[in-house]
């Protein structure tokens, strides 16, 4: 025992990030799940359906249901499909989804605990742009081989389709970043969102204005609409979702996926999803840094403000709540929800601690929004329109950024 | 303008003359020809007698006059320049060669009317008074070579004029491989000079050369070297022995051809050119004597063939030949100044000759054969008068031009200290040779009764253009040599005395301390040769006009002999069995047959089907398969590192884990 | 620290099997791809070599490597498509008629 | 046995499996897939020298490009086993043998050349990115535009080869 005791103190660090790993594996996961649920309402409300409703209160546990539900289906294997790789290429896909997660960090400051600095998010790469670039790369295989080893026709043009469609806009997204790096100098998310806190603002303004996408010497407001188009393609989302055009496809390149297998390439897609996401908010809105002026002390409130009475509203709505299960959990809900918005308030160091978190996370969250936005009312590209589009405007629209940040640079200095 | 500085107008101006009828000419009526022709010969004459009236005027330290107009050829400290020189030399060469040129130009206009290719014919002489002018002009061996094989060229050209008779483009080609040999020579030469002096110009290599030690009698200096090789160029050129066979035959040409080329100007280039490097040939005693022999073994033996000779231009050809060879005997015996004297007096009165010659057969239409003329001198007076003014300067009657400078010839070779005598003897001979040839053709030609048939030949004088020409030369030929004659009563010999500077060291034997000497013999020499030319003058007669029978009995009863003259002593044929036939041998069996087809062709070939078996084995390596080839690519790497990194393998083992 | 001649061995037989794949394989995909495998085990002592030497020039040479690797995937799968187009074949072996 | 030389040995077997199964398999597509482990590999062992730059362009262009566009072709071509023919006589009995003599050389020159090579201190430090762009950019400018020159070139030729024929 106390031989584990001492390895744990030799290998302290190990313990932590493996820890860590699982934590944020879990979070992430419960995230997607809970993902699936607020697309499905948000979509829902968008073309004035409820959505899921049935299981659980306000529909929560449907994505519970839906784990269950892939857990348990029969999962067949095409006839003449390639073995190995049709079972590889769904773990590829999430395994590489995963993975991307892990070099995001997620506060600024770290934890103490027991004398070890544990910082938010598992690694700091200095390169970690391009690591996050070198995974999403990988990333194309799960699609392309699904649909090769299916052994079937839709999913195989899904694949042509997907690796086609993701070599090419891999092209612009690298390039609308090269704008972020120039005026950051750094491949370290860390450092770019430090850099944000420190840039020259439009107008000499502070706050919101130092983020990439406002600050001299030249706003990326360019660079981040390539970006984020790009990003949306990679991740093979609506209006891209060329891939697994059901119209024309059945369902692209994982007609042949059922049960488990599928719910990793969906798993894949939402990471991924909140990967981009959060690179979004890190490369061009500040990351965690606060949209206001730090002179405005009373932001930091911000989160207890609108915690405490989303949480109260919660209670009240749970009580009013029409089935037996509902007024039990809401209010419970409710309460923690309140309780975690009180402690902000009435800890500042906590307070304190949870600002950058607190930032960050509801900018993913406004983007992931945009995500299911998107989804709701844009329709789906034509092939030829989605190649053109890649190769005849947003490469040129991200060099020219590149172009043009190079040359501000040079002019205004950093 | 003073033309000193344009020098170049005076050959320029013919060269353009030619260019003009040559290009422009077939198209134009025969005016137009004769006016571009004659005109620019014309002008270029008179821009000769302005510069010498401007050279009169010279100053003597600008004498040589040089003009250094381009540079033609440079390489390493070698340079020959377009540089044209005039000085005493050349203004007698000038006058001699644009005068008489001009007056044959004249005569042509009357004797090609009727022949076609009328502009060929002038643009091929205009373009040889423009050699010839170069040839004259020239301030450096080179520039003189170009002039000199230019000449060649257009004699070549002339004298194959009727190219369509096979004789005629064979005697031309004759004539142009025969002067190959002399050029060969005269190159070698050149060279020579050049190794020895570094520089090939006139001036700077006579200074240079001037002051050196001569070279001993019968030792092979350099210098003895380089003028026996100049001079076998000026044998080639000039038709002495033994490379005069091509003289004779170039009478296929047209006649004032031969009056021009053969007999007055180019024929006259070796002279020239041993005259104008006298400074080297006076430091090679050997050369000169071998010069003064050639010049008199040529002139007795061309006068001996030309006795027995029938056809009127073989004659004079012959004639031309011997007179050469005085000119060359002059030079071997130091006489620069009387061979240049007898240069300038031989082009008057032979072109004169072969000028009349030429309107004999003109009148006889187109006959050439004395044997079947005679009788002629009513029906031609003019040409008959003139002709017989010619051969009597020819045959070295006094007062006439003949006389003085064969005189001074004879003269000069009495005085020689090597063998004088014996070269003057075979001279007195050659001369009354002459004579007696000239009045055979005289004889055979004017008088005696008509050996032609009446009927077919009508006999008609020429027309003026032909006829004025003629009498200017016959005018010329009669004073032409009174310039040198008050050296008879005591004067001076003003022409020897005008080229005084030119060759007053060459000519140092018949400067004013040798002239006092000669005095004594001046006048018992001058008798003794006219006695011979008279009696020549009667022997003639005597044969051809009292008895016309008896030479055919001469003939017959020493038909050796006679058949000996009357086939030029063989030479010809002698020269085809020696050199040509052997020459034809090695060329076709030997360097042909053997040499390029079976040793260079067999090896080129031998090679390409050595390369086609080859490939033809390894070609199979070509499988056209992708994989053998990159065994192959692996079997290069695998040499190339065994060959870059061998001392590592030698070094120590494979893999160097530590 | 692993000491550089591991690398350069490692990049050896890397090489080597990428040569013997060269050799060994009849498609000519496949063959591609075992050039570009030389490329990479090149790569890797480069990048080895510049590690030893701690100078950069190595990993310089490496990314011209690598874009030097794009363009002769870009030309050399084109031409692998036109040969399929006109030969309707992958092996390399009845891809022969450059021969006499 | 440190650490880093345990993920080298680790990261090798990856790429020697990778290269073999590549020779191994039958299928283009395994045959491609071995090729992405092996490069993934050699990224790894590109961190391990401290090439974090050169790792991640190893990845993005060589896994993320490259072999993306053999894949591709390998899925348009709808390439199937490969026959194993024996045309090349040369080949079948000379090739391997003369492949693995090949490596042997190979690998005594490279190794033996590290010792002429002085090894330099060993700064197990990264190499900073920075640095390398001021290479490439300053003492490599020239090289760098003539490739970006041959990238157009090849990508225009790319066009010409496989575009079809109505629109060549």
């Amino acid at each position: 025992m106390d031989f584990l005791t001492q390895q744990a103190a030799q290998h302290a660090d190990i313990l932590i990030s493996l820890a860590k790993i699982l934590i944020l594996l879990f979070v992430v996961l419960t995230v997607n799940a809970y993902l699936t649920w607020f697309e499905r309402k948000v979509v829902a409300h968008i073309q004035s359906r409820w959505g899921p409703h049935r299981v659980g209160p306000h529909g929560l546990l449907q994505p519970l249901a839906d784990g269950l539900k892939f857990l348990f289906k029969e999962d067949p294997t095409p006839a003449g499909a390639d073995k190995f790789v049709y079972y590889l290429a769904p773990l590829l896909a999430l395994a590489l989804a995963l993975t991307s997660i892990a070099v995001i960090p997620f506060g600024p400051n770290p934890l103490h605990f027991k004398g070890h600095d544990i910082y938010l998010g598992i690694t700091d790469l200095n390169i970690g742009v391009l690591a996050l670039f070198a995974i999403t790369a990988l990333g194309v295989y799960g699609v392309a081989l699904a649909g090769w080893s299916s052994n079937s026709k839709y999913p195989l043009l899904g694949g042509l389709r997907s690796s086609a469609q993701m070599v090419s806009y891999e092209l612009a997204l690298t390039m609308s970043v090269v704008g972020v790096l120039l005026m950051a100098g750094s491949f370290s998310l860390r450092e770019i969102i430090d850099g944000q806190s420190s840039a020259h603002g439009l107008f000499g303004l502070g706050g919101i204005f130092r983020w990439n996408i406002f600050a001299g010497p030249f706003p990326q407001i360019l660079g981040f609409l390539c970006f984020f188009v790009a990003a949306v393609a990679e991740t093979n989302r609506v209006p891209f979702d060329l891939p697994e055009a059901e119209s024309e496809l059945v369902a692209g390149f994982h007609t042949e996926y059922a049960s488990f297998k599928f719910a990793m390439f969906f798993i894949a897609e939402y990471t991924s999803m909140i990967t981009v996401s959060c690179l979004c908010s890190i490369l061009f809105f500040g990351g965690w840094l606060s949209p206001f002026p730090a002179s405005w002390t009373f932001a930091t409130y911000l989160p207890s403000v609108i915690l405490l009475p989303f949480g109260l509203w919660v209670i009240w709505d749970g009580l009013r709540y029409e089935t037996i299960f509902g007024k039990l959990i809401l209010p419970v809900v409710g309460v923690v929800i309140t309780a975690l918005g009180a402690a902000f308030l009435l800890f500042p160091a906590v307070n304190e601690f949870i600002q950058g978190p607190f930032w960050l996370l509801s900018k993913i969250f406004f983007f992931l929004f945009v995500y299911v936005w998107m989804r709701g009312t844009l329709p789906r590209f034509r092939y030829d329109q989605l190649m053109a589009f890649g190769w005849k405007l947003l490469l040129p629209v991200s060099l020219a950024n590149v172009v043009f940040t190079a040359a501000a640079i040079l002019r205004w200095g950093n | 303008m003073p033309i000193l500085n344009y020098l170049w107008i005076i050959p320029a101006l013919p060269l353009l003359g030619s260019a003009i009828n040559g290009l422009f000419g077939s198209k134009w009526p025969n005016k137009i020809v004769n006016s571009v022709a004659i005109g620019s010969t014309g002008l270029s004459f008179l821009a000769a007698l302005e510069a010498v009236r401007e050279f009169t005027h010279l100053a003597p330290e600008n004498i040589p006059w040089v003009q250094q107009y381009f540079t033609w050829i440079i390489a390493g400290d070698f340079r020959a320049g377009f540089d044209l020189q005039i000085d005493h030399l050349t203004v007698v060469m000038l006058l001699v060669v644009t005068g008489v040129g001009w007056l044959i130009h004249i005569y042509s206009m009357g004797y090609m009317a009727h022949e076609g290719g009328y502009y060929r014919f002038f643009s091929y002489l205009n373009l040889f008074m423009f050699f010839m002018l170069i040839l004259v002009l020239a301030a450096n061996y080179v520039l003189l070579f170009v002039g000199w094989e230019g000449v060649g060229l257009s004699s070549y050209l002339l004298i194959g004029f009727y190219f369509l008779r096979k004789s005629a483009a064979d005697a031309g080609k004759k004539a142009f491989i025969v002067n190959r040999i002399g050029d060969f020579g005269f190159m070698l030469g050149m060279f020579l000079l050049f190794k020895s002096f570094g520089t090939l110009d006139f001036v700077p290599l006579f200074a240079k050369a001037a002051p050196l030690p001569a070279d001993a009698m019968g030792h092979l200096g350099m210098f003895t070297v380089a003028c026996l090789l100049l001079f076998m160029g000026a044998c080639g050129k000039s038709a002495q022995l033994p490379l005069y066979v091509w003289l004779p035959d170039a009478m296929e040409g047209p006649t004032p051809v031969s009056a021009l080329i053969h007999a007055a100007t180019m024929v006259t280039a070796g002279v020239y050119v041993v005259a104008r490097s006298h400074i080297l040939f006076t430091h090679a005693p050997t050369a000169m004597f071998v010069v003064a022999i050639v010049g008199c073994a040529t002139a007795f033996f061309a006068a001996t063939i030309g006795l027995v000779q029938t056809d009127i231009k073989r004659v004079l050809a012959y004639s031309t030949v011997s007179q050469l060879g005085y000119m060359f005997l002059a030079c071997g015996v130091g006489a620069f100044s009387a061979g240049i004297f007898h240069l300038m007096t031989h082009a008057f009165f032979k072109a004169l000759l072969f000028l009349a010659a030429g309107s004999v057969i003109h009148a006889m239409g187109g006959e050439q054969d004395m044997t079947r003329m005679g009788g002629l001198s009513k029906k031609i007076r003019w040409t008959y008068l003139t002709m017989l003014t010619a051969t009597l300067a020819i045959a070295g009657f006094p007062p006439l031009a003949g006389f003085f400078s064969k005189d001074s010839i004879l003269l000069s070779a009495y005085q020689n200290e090597h063998g004088g005598r014996i070269l003057y003897a075979f001279g007195l001979l050659t001369a009354l040779l002459t004579s007696f040839y000239m009045f055979r053709l005289i004889f055979l030609t004017f008088h005696g009764k008509p050996r032609y048939d009446e009927k077919k030949v009508h006999v008609h004088e020429s027309p003026k253009s032909m006829l004025v020409p003629l009498m200017i030369l016959a005018v010329l030929s009669l004073v032409g040599g009174w310039v040198a004659a008050p050296a008879f009563w005591g004067g001076s010999d003003y022409f020897a005395n005008f080229l005084q500077p030119v060759f007053w060291q060459g000519g140092a034997m018949n400067a004013e301390a040798a002239e006092a000497a000669a005095h004594a013999l001046e006048i018992p020499l001058a008798i003794v040769a006219v006695v011979s030319a008279l009696l020549g003058l009667i022997v003639a007669w005597w044969l051809y006009l009292r008895q016309p029978g008896k030479p055919e009995q001469l003939a017959k009863s020493m038909r050796g002999l006679y058949n000996l003259l009357l086939h030029k002593y063989y030479v010809d044929e002698i020269y085809a069995a020696l050199i040509v036939k052997p020459l034809l041998w090695i060329s076709t069996d030997v360097l042909w047959q053997t040499v390029d087809v079976r040793a260079i062709d067999g090896t080129v070939n031998g090679v390409a089907e050595g390369a086609l078996g080859m490939g033809d084995n390894v070609r199979h390596a070509q499988s056209g398969n992708t994989r053998s080839y990159a065994v192959w690519v692996v079997i290069g790497a695998l040499v190339i590192i065994a060959i870059v990194f061998w001392p590592y393998f030698r070094a120590t083992t494979v893999g160097a884990v530590r | 620290m692993v000491p550089t001649h591991y690398y350069l061995i490692l990049s050896a037989i890397l090489f080597g099997l990428g040569v013997i794949a060269f050799v060994f394989k009849r498609n000519i995909i496949t063959i591609f791809m075992s050039i570009e495998l030389m490329l990479n085990a090149v790569n890797l002592a480069f990048v080895a070599f510049s590690q030893a030497l701690n100078k950069l020039d190595g990993q310089v040479f490496v990314l011209f490597v690598i874009v030097v690797a794009a363009a002769e995937a870009a030309v050399g799968l084109g031409i692998i498509i036109m040969i399929v187009r006109n030969r309707q074949t992958l092996n390399v072996e009845s891809v022969n008629l450059l021969k006499l | 046995m440190n650490v880093p030389l345990i993920v080298f040995f680790v990261l090798a077997a990856m790429c020697i499996i990778g290269a073999v199964s590549l020779i191994l398999q039958r299928h283009p597509i395994h045959s491609a897939l071995s090729l992405i482990v092996v490069m993934i590999a050699l990224a790894g062992l590109y961190l391990l020298m401290g090439a974090e730059f050169v790792a991640a362009v190893q990845i993005i262009v060589y896994g993320g490009a490259i072999m993306v566009l053999f894949v591709f072709v390998i899925m348009l071509l709808n390439a199937g086993l490969e026959e194993r023919t024996n045309v090349s006589k040369l080949a079948g009995i000379a090739g391997v043998p003369l492949a693995v003599a090949l490596t042997g050389f190979l690998a005594a020159a490279v190794a033996r050349s590290q010792d002429t090579v002085q090894a330099a201190t060993q700064t197990g430090a990264t190499a900073p990115t920075k640095a390398l762009a001021n290479l490439l950019f300053q003492d490599f400018v020239y090289p760098f535009e003539l490739t970006s020159f041959l990238i157009l070139v090849a990508i225009l030729g790319a066009i010409v080869l496989a575009a079809p024929r109505g629109e060549r």
